[in-house]
Formats: C-alpha cells, sequence, structure tokens
C-alpha cells in the first residue's frame, strides 16, 4: 500500500481565495493511499519546501502530490524538493490547481470539487510512478563537419578553436566551395578569396582539425554523442603526404582541353590538376576519366616528371571508420542548371550565362582576369541584361521559393559591371528587389544611383537572336505592363538557389528529415534552427534554406555552438521520460511481436531491431529496442503498440489508466 | 418410476402460459434469423422444436458473466456487498434431452468440495423440460456416451413426440409434478400404450468405456497434435460446451468502487495455464486439444463416476474449422 | 483441381515443401482445412466454391511452422495476407510457396513480388451483400446503430474465434490479455464487448485484408468483419494505402501526410 | 426538485501545446466551465484511442482531445500520427453508434488560451444539452447476471 503526501498550497490568495483548501485536504486524506494532507501559504517558499522534505522523512512518505501552480511552472522545483526529501523525484506529481483551476472558475463547491478531482488524479497517478534516474550517455568529442565551403569552414574552425578536435569532409579536392568561386561580396564589395583564403588556411593547419578532400560520407550510425561515421577517401593517384605541390605534373600534362569546373568552363584544365591557385590542400588530383594513361595504358609523363615521385597510378580508395559524437551538416547548394531556361536560349546561345559564370569572368583571377569579356567572341559587351529570379518564385520550375541572394547579387554584378565596362550599359529585369539586410537596401541604391544601373520591374518572356544580336522580350510593369525589346551583347541570369542533387539521398543515410524542395529540415522553425530532429546532428549554411555568406557564417557559428554545448559535457543527461520496450524472463523475452510497425511511428529513427539469442547464439526471436540516446519520450509508438509491449516512463499505461479510472 | 400423461399440441400452449403466470420464467430453444438461441418463450409457436441450438442452455445455472461481490470505498474504509445470486424460478422449455443431461456434469464440479452457493440457488429453482430427439445430425453422438435421443435422465419432465400430434409427458421428478400441478388438465391421462414418433437414430461411433481404457495409454500420441494441427485454439467449443464449466475470475475496479465476475473460460485458450513466469505447461494447441479430450473422458469417468459430455456435438456445429469431436473420438478410441 | 493436387504432388515429392496447407473434405459437405504431408496424401486436397476461409492464419502457427517451408493454397485474400505477413517480419519469402487459386486456375507463387503482381490484378471489393449491410447501417441514425450493435455484440462471448482466425492477430499477446493495465474488460458483458470489438477493428485498419474469415468463424454469427472491413474502408479512403497490398511495409497507421485532409478537428 | 444535470468531461491534451494553452488561460484569468478534468500527455501521439473508450464507460458525458496544430509538434510530427488515428476512430465510433457530438478535437497551441476557453465552454453546453450518456454509461452494467 502506498503512502502519498498530498500538499496544497495557497499561493497566497490564488488558490486559497477562490478553492476551499481546508475542504480539499480534508478529501485528499480520505483517498486510499494517502496517509498526510496539508495546506500550506506558499508550498514553493522555504519553509514550504522544508515542509515537504521533512513530512518524506516523518511520514515515510513514497509518493508526493503538490496541488498549487502548473507542473510546467514548479515541477522542476518539487521534484528536487522531493529528491531531497530522500525519494526518487519522480515519485511527485503536480495537480494544477491554480491555471487550471483557482484562475479560472468562480469560487464555487463546483471549483472546489474539481480541486479535489485534480488532487486525485495526480494521486492515483503517483501510486503507479516508478523511481526513474535520469539517463547518462557517454559522448565522443570530435565532430564531424561535413561539406568544405564557408559553412563548413566556420564551424569547424569555431568547434576546433573551443579545443575539441574535428574531422572536415569535403567532397571535391579543395576546400572554399562556391565563396571560392566569387570575385567580389556584397554589400562591401571586398574580395572574396581575400577574406576565405586565410580561414582555408587556417583549417589546413589547425592542429585540432583533420582535412579529408575528396572525400564523401558513406554512412553514419548510431546517436547522439556516439556516432559511427564511415568515410570514404576517394583515391587522388598521388601521395599527399610526399607531394609538395610544385605544379610541375599540371605543366607537363599532355591533355590540357579539359573544361576547368572551377571557372565554370570559361577555360580548361590539365588531367592531374589543382582546382585553383589557392586550393587547400594544394595537391593535384588526377581526373581519371580524361588521364591518358587511365585511358589508353600509356603516357606516365607526371610520375616521369614528378621531382617527389608522389604519382601512385595503383592507389585506391580508401574506407576509414571514426567515432564522433556530434555532426554539422553544411553541405550547401547548386543553382539551378541553366539547361531549365530554354526559352532563355541556354545552350543555344554562347553569351546568355549564370550568375556564377559571371562570377568568373568578373573575377581578378579568373579565366579573364577580371575583364568582362562575353564567352562567344570575347568581345566587350556594351549592354548586359541581368534576369533576377530566373526560376525562383516560379512554381512552373518547381520553385515557389525565394533564392534570396540573387537581388543581391545582380546588384553586385550589375555595379561590378558598370564599374569595369565604362560606358556600358546594365538593365536588370526584376520582380521584386528584395534587399533586407545590413547595409543592403543602400547597396541596391548605390547601384541605381550612383553606378547608373536600369532596373526595369517585369518578367522577360524569351531571349531570341536577330542577326547575330540577343534581344531580350519582357514587359515593364511599371509603364503598364509594356512590351520592352532589349537588344544586349550578353544576357546573365541569377539562377535559382536549389538543394545538392544528392541531398536527400545524405539526408536517408543520416537519418534527418527534409522539406518538399530537400532542403534540410531544422527541428523547429523557430527555436531550433540550427539542430534537425536527430539529436546530435546540426545545420548549417544553404543546405538548410537559401543564404547569404553573412547568414551562414553566423549560422555556422552557431551549430558549433551547440556542438560545444554538447562536448562540455563529461556525460550526455536526458530526463528519463522515455519509451521503453518490454522484456521479460524466458521463454516470453518480450510481448514484441517485432511487426515494427512502430519503427515507422517514431519521429526520431529511435526504435531498433534486437535479436534474442539463445545460449547457442541462434536468433529465437527480433524485437524492437527504444534507443534511449535518440528517444524524446513523444509515446507516439506506445499507442501504436497492439500487444502494450512499449510503455513510455512518467506517462504509463498504468499511471494513466489509473488516472482514467478515478475521474 | 414415471407417471406418463399426454399433451396435445395446445396443450403446450397452455402449459407455457400456466407456468408464466406462476411467475416463473420459461426460457427455451428459440429460432432468431437462423440461428436457434435459448431465449425467453412467450407462447409455444416462439419454441424450436427441431434442432439444437448454438449456444447450450448452461447459462441458466452458470451465466456467461455473474457477479460474485461488489464493494466501494467511504473514505478509507471498504464496504462490502456480498449479491445474491438473482436465481429468477425457470422453467427450461423444450430442449434436447442431451442438454437436460448435461446438469449432471455441472453439478458434480460445481458440488464437488465447495457448494457453489450461485450455481446450486440457480440449479435448485430450475425446472427441465425437454424434447426428444425425432431428428439427429452428422455431428449427434449421444448413442457413444451412455446415452440416447430419448433418454430422460435429467429431465424433470421428458415429451416424446406422438404419431397422432401431440406429446407423451413422462414426469420424472418431483420439481416435474410441481408443473402438472399448475396445469392439471393439459396433462391427460395415457390411453393405454402412446404410438411415439420413432426416436432419431444416431448410429455408436465408438465406445466411451473403451476410448476411457485406451486414453490410458495414448497421452504421448502424436494424434493429438495431428489432430489440433488445424485447431484454432479458440474458445468456440466451450463456450457452446453444455457441460464446460471453466470459468476465471475478473476483479473490474475503479478508484471509488469494484466488482468481481465470474467469467467463462476455456481451457483451449492459451492464456488459460499461462503462469506469471511466462512458463506455460500447455504451450502447444495439441496439449490444450488433448486436455479437453482428457478432461471429459478420463479424467471425469476417474474422479466424478461420470462422462463430461453428453454428445450433443455443439461444439463441432460451433467450430470455424470442423473440428469433429465424434469423428476425432472415434479415432482415438481405435489402434 | 487437378493442377492444384498435381503442383503439390510435385513440391512434396522434392522435397520443397514439407506441409501444404489446403482444404479437405469436411463434416457433412463442408470443408475443413487439411495438412499435407507427402505425395500420395494429395487426394485430400479439395478446391471449389466453398473454400473461402483464409487459412493464412497458419501461416504464423507455431506448430505448423515448426514442420518446415510450407505451401499454402491461397484464395486472393491469403495471397493478400501473405504479403501483409511479410510487411510486418511475420513471414519470410524462403519458407512459402503460394499455390493460388484464381478463378478456377492454380498458379504457383514462390516469391513475395509475384504475389505482388498476382494480387494488383485481382479486384478486392467487399461482398455485395456485406457492402449492403454496411450501408444500411450508415443510413440508420447513430442511435439505431447503436442498438444494431448492442443487439449484435451482446451474444459474443468472447470466444475469440474471430482473433484466432484472422490472420493479421498472430499477436503472442493480444491486447486483451494485457492486465497491467487491463484496459478492455475480460468478461463478455455490454461495455468488454463494445470495447473489443472497436480495440480490434482499430488494430485491423490499414492491415485488414478483407477475407471475412472472421465474421465467417464467430459462433453466434456476429458480422464483426464488417468492423474491420469498416475501419480498413476508411484509411484506404481517407489515406489511399491499404493492408494486404505489398510485401513491403506500408502501415498507413504509423505514416502520416502532413496535408492529410479531415474537416473536424477545430 | 432535482439537481441540474452537469456534465463531465474529460480531456485528453498534449503538455507542449494545449496544456500550455490551458495555462494561459489562467495566466490570462479568462474564466470557463468547470466541468473538464485534464488528463495531461506528452503529445497527441500518447493519446491511445482506449484511453477514449474508457473515459466513456467511466462515466465521462463528453470528451476533448486537443494538441499542438500541425506542424508545431514539440516533436515534429506526433500530431500527424494522432490526427491519422483520429480520423479513423471517429468514423468507427460513428459506424458503432457513439454520438459524435460528445468528442471534441482540437488544435489549441500554448498562445491560444482564449479559445481554451471557448473550447471547453462550448463543448460543455452542447454535452448539458444531450444530457448524461446514459446509453453508453448503462452499458456497464448490462450482459451481468
Amino acid at each position: 500500500m502506498s503512502r502519498v503526501g498530498v500538499f496544497i498550497c495557497h499561493c497566497g490568495e490564488n488558490i486559497a481565495g477562490t478553492v476551499d483548501v481546508a475542504a480539499v485536504a480534508k478529501a485528499a486524506l480520505d483517498m486510499p493511499g494517502v496517509v498526510h494532507a496539508v495546506e500550506y501559504k506558499y508550498m514553493c517558499s522555504d519553509p514550504g519546501q522544508t515542509m515537504l522534505k521533512d513530512a518524506i522523512k516523518e511520514k515515510k512518505l513514497d509518493g508526493v502530490v503538490v496541488a498549487a501552480c502548473s507542473p510546467r511552472m514548479h515541477e522542476p522545483t518539487f521534484r528536487r524538493t522531493a529528491e531531497e526529501g530522500g525519494i526518487n523525484p519522480f515519485q511527485c506529481e503536480m495537480a494544477n490547481l491554480r491555471e487550471h483551476c483557482s484562475w479560472v472558475h468562480e469560487k464555487a463547491p463546483a471549483t472546489t470539487a474539481k480541486a479535489v478531482d485534480l488532487v486525485r488524479l495526480q494521486v492515483e497517478k503517483v501510486k503507479r510512478n516508478l523511481p526513474l534516474n535520469p539517463i547518462r550517455v557517454p559522448i565522443t568529442k570530435k565532430a564531424l563537419v561535413l561539406g568544405g565551403g564557408i559553412a563548413g569552414i566556420q564551424a569547424a574552425l569555431d568547434i576546433a578553436n573551443a579545443g575539441n578536435p574535428v574531422l572536415l569532409v569535403e567532397q571535391s579536392p579543395s576546400i572554399g566551395g562556391h565563396m571560392s568561386q566569387l570575385s567580389e561580396t556584397f554589400p562591401t564589395l571586398d574580395c572574396s578569396q581575400c577574406i576565405l583564403t586565410p580561414r582555408m588556411v587556417e583549417v589546413a593547419r589547425h592542429p585540432n582539425i583533420t582535412l579529408y578532400t575528396y572525400s564523401e560520407l558513406e554512412k553514419l550510425e548510431g546517436f547522439i554523442g556516439n556516432f559511427k561515421a564511415t568515410i570514404r577517401r576517394k583515391a587522388r593517384k598521388i601521395d599527399e603526404k610526399i607531394c609538395n605541390g610544385c605544379g610541375v605534373c599540371q605543366q607537363k600534362c599532355p591533355v590540357k582541353k579539359i573544361p576547368d569546373q572551377f571557372n565554370e568552363g570559361l577555360s580548361n584544365r590539365p588531367a592531374i590538376f589543382v582546382p585553383f591557385p589557392q586550393a587547400v590542400p594544394n595537391k593535384p588530383v588526377i581526373d581519371v576519366e580524361n588521364c591518358t594513361y587511365f585511358k589508353t595504358g600509356k603516357c606516365k609523363a607526371c610520375e616521369k616528371l614528378c621531382p617527389t615521385k608522389a604519382i601512385r597510378f595503383d592507389q585506391e580508395d580508401q574506407i576509414e571508420v571514426h567515432d564522433v559524437g556530434a555532426v554539422v551538416l553544411a553541405t550547401g547548394y547548386k543553382t539551378m542548371p541553366v539547361s531549365n531556361f530554354p526559352e532563355y536560349g541556354y545552350g543555344k546561345f554562347k553569351d546568355v550565362i549564370d550568375g556564377m559564370k559571371f562570377e568568373r569572368l568578373a573575377s581578378a583571377s579568373g579565366p579573364t582576369g577580371g575583364a568582362i569579356k562575353r564567352p562567344s567572341d570575347g568581345k566587350e559587351p556594351q549592354h548586359v541584361v541581368f534576369i533576377a529570379c530566373a526560376g525562383s518564385r516560379d512554381r512552373a520550375k518547381g520553385v515557389p521559393y525565394c533564392s534570396k541572394i540573387c537581388c543581391m547579387y545582380t546588384a553586385k554584378h550589375a555595379m561590378l559591371y558598370q564599374h569595369k565596362v565604362h560606358g556600358g550599359t546594365a538593365t536588370v529585369f526584376y520582380m521584386d528587389v528584395r534587399a533586407a539586410g545590413k547595409n543592403y537596401d543602400e547597396f541596391v541604391r548605390r547601384a541605381v544611383e550612383e553606378d547608373g544601373v536600369k532596373y526595369v520591374r517585369g518578367r522577360v518572356s524569351r531571349v531570341y537572336e536577330d542577326n547575330g544580336q540577343l534581344v531580350v522580350k519582357g514587359v515593364d510593369t511599371l509603364l503598364g505592363g509594356e512590351q520592352v525589346e532589349i537588344r544586349a551583347d550578353m544576357v546573365v541570369l541569377a539562377t535559382a538557389v536549389q538543394a545538392q542533387d544528392n541531398a536527400e539521398e545524405l539526408a536517408q543515410t543520416l537519418h534527418v528529415s527534409y522539406d518538399p524542395y530537400k532542403f534540410f529540415a531544422e527541428a523547429h522553425p523557430k527555436l531550433r534552427p540550427v539542430e534537425t530532429n536527430t539529436a546530435g546532428i546540426f545545420l548549417a549554411g544553404a543546405c538548410q534554406a537559401p543564404r547569404d555568406i553573412p547568414e551562414t557564417v553566423a549560422q555556422a557559428s552557431g551549430a558549433a555552438v551547440k556542438v560545444c554545448g554538447l562536448f562540455s559535457q563529461p556525460t550526455l543527461t536526458r530526463e528519463p521520460i522515455i519509451a521503453v520496450v518490454d522484456r521479460q524472463a524466458p521463454p516470453v523475452f518480450s510481448n514484441c511481436v517485432g511487426c515494427f510497425l512502430c519503427k515507422s511511428a517514431c519521429p526520431y529513427q529511435a526504435i531498433e531491431e534486437e535479436a534474442i539469442k539463445n545460449r547457442n547464439g541462434d536468433v529465437i526471436k527480433t524485437v524492437a529496442k527504444v534507443n534511449p540516446g535518440l528517444c524524446q519520450g513523444c509515446g507516439t509508438c506506445v499507442s501504436t503498440c497492439r500487444t502494450k509491449a512499449i510503455d513510455l516512463q512518467g506517462y504509463s499505461n498504468e499511471q494513466i489508466f489509473a488516472e482514467l479510472m478515478s475521474i | 418410476m414415471s407417471d406418463k400423461y399426454i399433451i396435445s399440441e395446445s396443450g403446450v400452449g397452455s402449459l407455457i402460459d400456466a407456468i408464466g403466470k406462476s411467475g416463473r420464467r420459461v426460457l427455451g430453444p428459440k429460432e432468431v434469423a437462423e440461428r436457434i438461441e435459448i431465449a425467453e418463450i412467450k407462447n409455444a409457436a416462439q419454441l424450436a422444436t427441431k434442432g439444437q441450438s448454438i449456444v447450450s442452455a448452461k447459462g441458466t445455472v452458470f451465466p456467461k458473466v455473474e457477479r460474485l461481490m461488489k464493494y466501494k470505498y467511504e473514505g478509507k474504509n471498504i464496504v462490502l456487498d456480498d449479491v445474491d445470486p438473482n436465481a429468477a424460478p425457470t422453467v427450461l422449455f423444450g430442449v434436447r434431452p442431451c442438454e437436460a443431461r448435461a446438469f449432471h456434469a455441472l453439478d458434480v464440479v460445481f458440488n464437488w468440495d465447495y457448494k457453489d452457493k450461485f450455481f446450486n440457488a440457480r440449479l435448485a429453482n430450475t425446472t427441465v423440460v425437454a424434447i426428444g430427439c425425432t431428428e439427429a445430425d452428422a455431428s449427434c453422438f449421444c448413442t457413444s456416451v451412455g446415452s440416447r435421443p430419448d433418454d430422460p435422465q435429467g429431465s424433470d419432465i421428458l415429451l416424446s413426440r406422438l404419431k397422432s400430434g401431440g406429446y407423451l409427458a413422462e414426469v420424472n421428478t418431483d420439481k416435474g409434478k410441481a408443473l402438472v400441478a399448475l396445469a392439471k388438465d393439459v396433462f391427460q391421462p395415457l390411453p393405454g400404450v402412446a404410438d411415439l414418433v420413432p426416436a432419431a437414430t444416431v448410429a455408436p461411433a465408438f465406445d466411451a468405456k473403451v476410448l476411457e481404457q485406451k486414453l490410458a495409454g495414448k497421452f504421448d500420441n502424436p494424434v493429438w497434435l495431428e489432430q489440433s494441427l488445424r485447431c484454432l485454439g479458440c474458445g468456440a467449443c466451450a463456450f457452446v460446451c453444455p457441460t464446460c464449466v471453466c470459468f476465471s475470475i475478473e476483479d473490474e475496479a475503479d478508484a471509488r468502487r469494484g466488482e468481481r465476475l465470474r467469467t467463462w473460460d476455456s481451457c483451449g485458450l492459451r492464456l488459460f495455464t499461462l503462469h506469471a513466469s511466462g512458463h506455460n505447461p500447455r504451450d502447444k494447441q495439441s496439449q490444450r486439444w488433448r486436455q479437453r479430450v482428457y478432461h471429459k473422458f478420463a479424467y471425469y469417468p476417474d474422479r466424478f463416476k461420470t462422462l463430461g459430455c453428453v454428445g450433443c456435438g455443439k461444439c463441432s456445429r460451433a467450430c470455424p474449422v470442423d473440428m469433429n469431436l465424434k469423428q476425432h473420438l472415434a479415432q482415438a478410441a481405435e489402434g | 483441381m487437378e493442377a492444384l493436387r498435381n503442383k503439390a504432388k510435385e513440391l512434396l515429392a522434392a522435397g520443397a515443401v514439407k506441409v501444404v496447407i489446403g482444404y479437405g473434405q469436411g463434416t457433412g459437405d463442408s470443408r475443413r482445412p487439411v495438412f499435407v504431408h507427402s505425395a500420395d496424401k494429395v487426394t485430400d486436397l479439395v478446391f471449389d466454391k466453398a473454400c473461402t476461409q483464409n487459412l493464412a492464419t497458419y501461416l504464423t502457427k507455431s506448430e505448423v511452422r515448426a514442420m518446415g517451408r510450407m505451401a499454402i493454397v491461397a484464395v486472393p485474400s491469403t495471397l493478400r495476407s501473405i504479403l501483409q505477413l511479410a510487411a510486418e517480419k511475420q513471414l519470410r519469402e524462403e519458407n512459402v510457396v503460394a499455390l493460388a487459386m484464381i478463378d478456377g486456375v492454380m498458379k504457383d507463387l514462390s516469391t513475395f513480388d509475384a504475389i505482388e503482381e498476382t494480387v494488383a490484378t485481382v479486384p478486392d471489393a467487399i461482398s455485395e451483400a456485406d457492402q449492403k449491410v454496411i450501408d444500411k447501417l450508415m443510413a440508420m441514425s447513430s442511435s439505431e446503430r447503436r442498438a444494431f450493435w448492442a443487439d449484435e455484440l451482446g451474444r459474443c462471448v468472447k470466444c475469440y474465434a474471430c482473433r484466432s482466425s484472422c490472420p493479421m492477430c498472430y499477436c503472442e499477446r493480444c491486447t486483451m490479455d494485457c492486465n497491467r493495465p487491463q484496459w478492455i474488460p475480460v468478461a463478455s458483458h455490454a461495455i468488454g464487448n463494445l470495447e473489443y470489438h472497436v480495440v480490434r477493428a482499430m488494430h485491423l485498419a490499414g492491415r485488414c485484408v478483407q477475407c471475412g474469415t472472421c465474421g465467417a468463424a464467430c459462433p453466434v454469427g456476429i458480422p464483426v468483419h464488417l468492423l474491420t472491413f469498416f475501419a480498413e474502408g476508411t484509411v484506404r479512403r481517407q489515406f489511399g494505402q491499404k493492408g494486404g497490398a505489398s510485401a513491403k511495409l506500408d502501415y498507413a497507421m504509423s505514416t502520416f501526410k502532413p496535408d492529410d485532409k479531415e474537416q473536424f478537428i477545430r | 426538485m432535482a439537481e441540474p444535470f452537469e456534465p463531465k468531461l474529460t480531456a485528453f491534451v498534449c503538455n507542449w501545446c494545449t496544456y500550455a494553452g490551458a495555462d494561459l488561460t489562467g495566466t490570462s484569468r479568462i474564466k470557463y466551465q468547470s466541468n473538464v478534468r485534464v488528463i495531461r500527455l506528452p503529445c497527441t501521439g500518447r493519446i491511445d484511442f482506449m484511453m477514449v473508450l474508457k473515459a466513456f464507460s467511466r462515466g465521462s458525458d463528453g470528451v476533448i482531445i486537443s494538441g499542438c496544430h500541425p506542424n508545431d509538434c514539440h516533436y515534429t510530427s506526433g500530431n500527424y500520427h494522432a490526427r491519422r488515428r483520429w480520423m479513423v476512430f471517429r468514423d468507427l465510433l460513428d459506424f458503432v453508434g457513439v454520438d459524435l457530438n460528445r468528442v471534441t478535437f482540437s488544435w489549441v497551441s500554448a498562445a491560444e488560451g482564449a479559445k481554451w476557453a471557448e473550447l471547453v465552454n462550448e463543448t460543455t453546453n452542447r454535452v448539458r444539452e444531450l444530457g448524461p450518456y446514459k446509453e453508453v454509461q448503462q452499458l456497464a452494467a448490462v450482459g451481468i447476471e
């Protein structure tokens, strides 16, 4: 038989003014299992809490019901008090006599009657409470950062600078990401490389950062604090330790005519190459598809001429498994393939290009050394038309959302063009100009007012060629939707920002959810923007939604702090309000039948399969098991389970049934 | 020695009315939507004089759910309320002789050591008027278990159909006489020998004595697994059976009050023997099927000197997978 | 039927299966499940209109499984049960061969893919008779429906023939058998019966293959199958998913769409 | 003269939205009728339909079920799972003749204190009109000899 104590709080007049607390205490004393019931002015006060502690000792209470304010207010307080009193904190329940009773009802017998019922519910519940202990999960204090763009770089540096080892994995041969391709950055027009490369170098020589470029995540197992990451290190076909990055191989490579991805195909590169001069690491990769040796078995020019003998044609991919405690997703974005714009004649007309190409044209380190020369004939275009929202906010193109950065970089492009081509004309077709951000609108105004960029509000219907010249056909909605046709030498499309092609696949590897556009989903749109709903996996940058550099860096630092916060604890402590699958002695082992219909009900992929084996090690039955590291305690699995084999600690079937039996 | 009377077709009706007027309720086989149920009979027309009810009449003395006691909390004190068996005076009218006979098999258990007051109160207030069978089906096997379609055992009054219409009434007990007293004019003296419609022919399928002997050596025989392979392990057979006595005690309670109920249970159900430890001495369906057979045809004779079966065949008719008891017993009695 | 017997003989003779679960001669002209273990016994197998019970129930029965690889004479609903059991990890492809009888033609299906293909081609509308009753009920007022079920379920003796005959009621420990707490009363009084049958219908929503075997099994003739049919019907109508369509898990009641449509939540 | 009928309502609510919303009703001192008894659960996903059956068979005249609006679930999707169950369960209740006017489903967020009060009042009045739920409560005694 239980020994429950009931403690009724007056909360000054807040409760006592409406509810007859004495009557409630008297009624409580009559409830089976209740051995002690008192009322007091302020239970949460020191004397109040002392009263509770003493009663637990003197009356040998094994359960406590505090009838006071909302448990959302003081449950932690009184659970701590109960613990100090010498019982398990989870043997304490609260009846909400204030928010749910005295504050919302008139002073009346019915209100006191309700108060009594609310107490009875909790008394019946607490009689079925089991002592619960906080769950402690060990933490591997090493972070995995996926993606070596500015987001990944920032996150890696912040985590590493806090003294934690970081494994930074980048799929391409160099870190730097899109930002390394940019010429200048808005709204300050400082050169992208100048601000980025120091960070890249810092990553390379940081004692806490292990950098794996040209590598990919194959598999992620485990849970928060205890992940196992399987990483494929693709064969560069050179020995990175020996190579000193002298570059001879690149000069001597007989293959020369391979479109250079870094320059968006505006220039060529050899078959063995370093993506760009400032690449980190500054070590080449052999492009096996195009290497003469790999195609014909002959050549080996690089091998012959390499001063350090670093070439390894027989090098294979390597698989490594790393224990990590947290993961930061910083895999970035792609821009909409321009092949999506037949109406703008992309592919047909050489001089219709996308924003990235323009960045390379405008970049001092680019193929033209920063001179604006159009791809078709290398002439300097006298009139350039920029088309904003190319794909964005366009349901027909499957991108109803705003890509956020285009307004700003289009203004930047137009501005750069005006700076480089004096007397040239830049026209921008736009839907709206969205320049919310520090110094952003000022920046756009500058483009218009100081650099004389022409802004035409309207959509472009098509781009066609008229004896060798591009004609941009659109409307000017500000001139009452009148048709405008502009003859241009070059057209630049501000193509939409989209999730990476492998985003969905990656999300499934990591068990994180994603939105309809394959951007990774945050755990809560407002309050948990850098967390995923898989504990221990965090988000940084444009893999979550279109972002510009400042936002990306801010979010990356945010994610880094979350990781550091996690790593700052000796072990991970979690509330024991989690689901558990029943286990019993043989021959039953568990009431679970192993149908695993609960698996798809769990929002956290916390349900695993456990094979129960006999002494000879053969499997008797396979049943569900809840991973305490992942379970958040929602209980959705519990109500899915037909055999009632799963139960939720703290809200168990017995507890809730008991409450129902006392209504 | 029983007194014999004649009752005309219309006499049956008058008798039922008379019984009703006497304050007794009349239950009997009644056709409801192609099913025969044991239900309240208001007049002779409602009586199903052919065929068998699906569920037996045992509910009159051993209901599927009955309350044994109630309690409620008054403050901290528990107030007990000993409920009385509401044993309404009842006449079970027009059931088959096999059903009538079944009450003995229940009686021996409910009065074995502890005398069950609920059962006894109901039995004492129940009078059985059976009608002899002139038809039988492929599930019937009363003749194999020491009975016959016109067996008077267990009937306070046995009615047998006359060729000329009406019935021969054999009044076997004082309960029976009490009914006669209710409607003297209905019971006409018997003119010489009664010309009865011949009783149904039920060919004996096995000899219960032989079966009992065979069972002694058959406990580990594969026949039980073979027979029970298709058995689903439901309780249909037990719950329609007129002699099955297994019950479960269930407490149903909330924070303020509670009651203790006795409900039908079945040894065919897996949970019947499941221990709290998780161990189940009769874990396999074959073991449970064997138990059913042995209980009725070995343990009963041994313990009560009577069979736990009256050969009514209700179980076979009710079975979703056609476990035909007669067949299976015949097989067990062989070899 | 000859094709069926020949295939059964072939499988047993070759030792490809250890038992053939099929239909055989029962009492009178009824049919009953039979288990054929040897090639010379295949004449015990019969198949005709009277063979409607869904034998898939036996596929999860330990005594039957203990025999080894099983072949099962399968009507369309049996095939769906096999897929659903597979989706719920209760049945492995290598353990069963389906001898499908569709419009009197025998097809032996030894892979789940093959079963899926076949099932997809067979219409699985519920019988007109059953539909009639459901329509009749839906035309009634709420209180008339309550009266209808009170009357029907009043006869229930909780013999669990419905549960035991249902291929999807394979749980070793049914909700009904869970007694800490005893959510659903064991006693077969009115409330206990109502709760039992509602729970069973809910547990079959999204899993029911609408074979009707539970209703046929009821000794006292309660149309319990209408309850599971109805719940399954709601799932199909609302979510476009259904029980027994695939061997891959697609359980409507533990998945969701953010835009599931309802009109009643305020 | 006899006491006027006061319905008993049982509410199943999630901790993060509706329970918090009901707390807000309190802190904003919005008054509502005192007939409801709240059972607090972590999430609507935890609401087993058997709880609703029990509430009725144990004497509730009406039931309120409420949680986070779609997209707001503290556990991201518990309420979506719950919604599916309700859709099927509600239809089934109707099919067996349970009076749907006695069950209220709702989304009440932590900010909707006023909505909670409205919801309780509206349901209380509706159920008061309908009277005690004898049809089901009486069942508890039927079938026992």
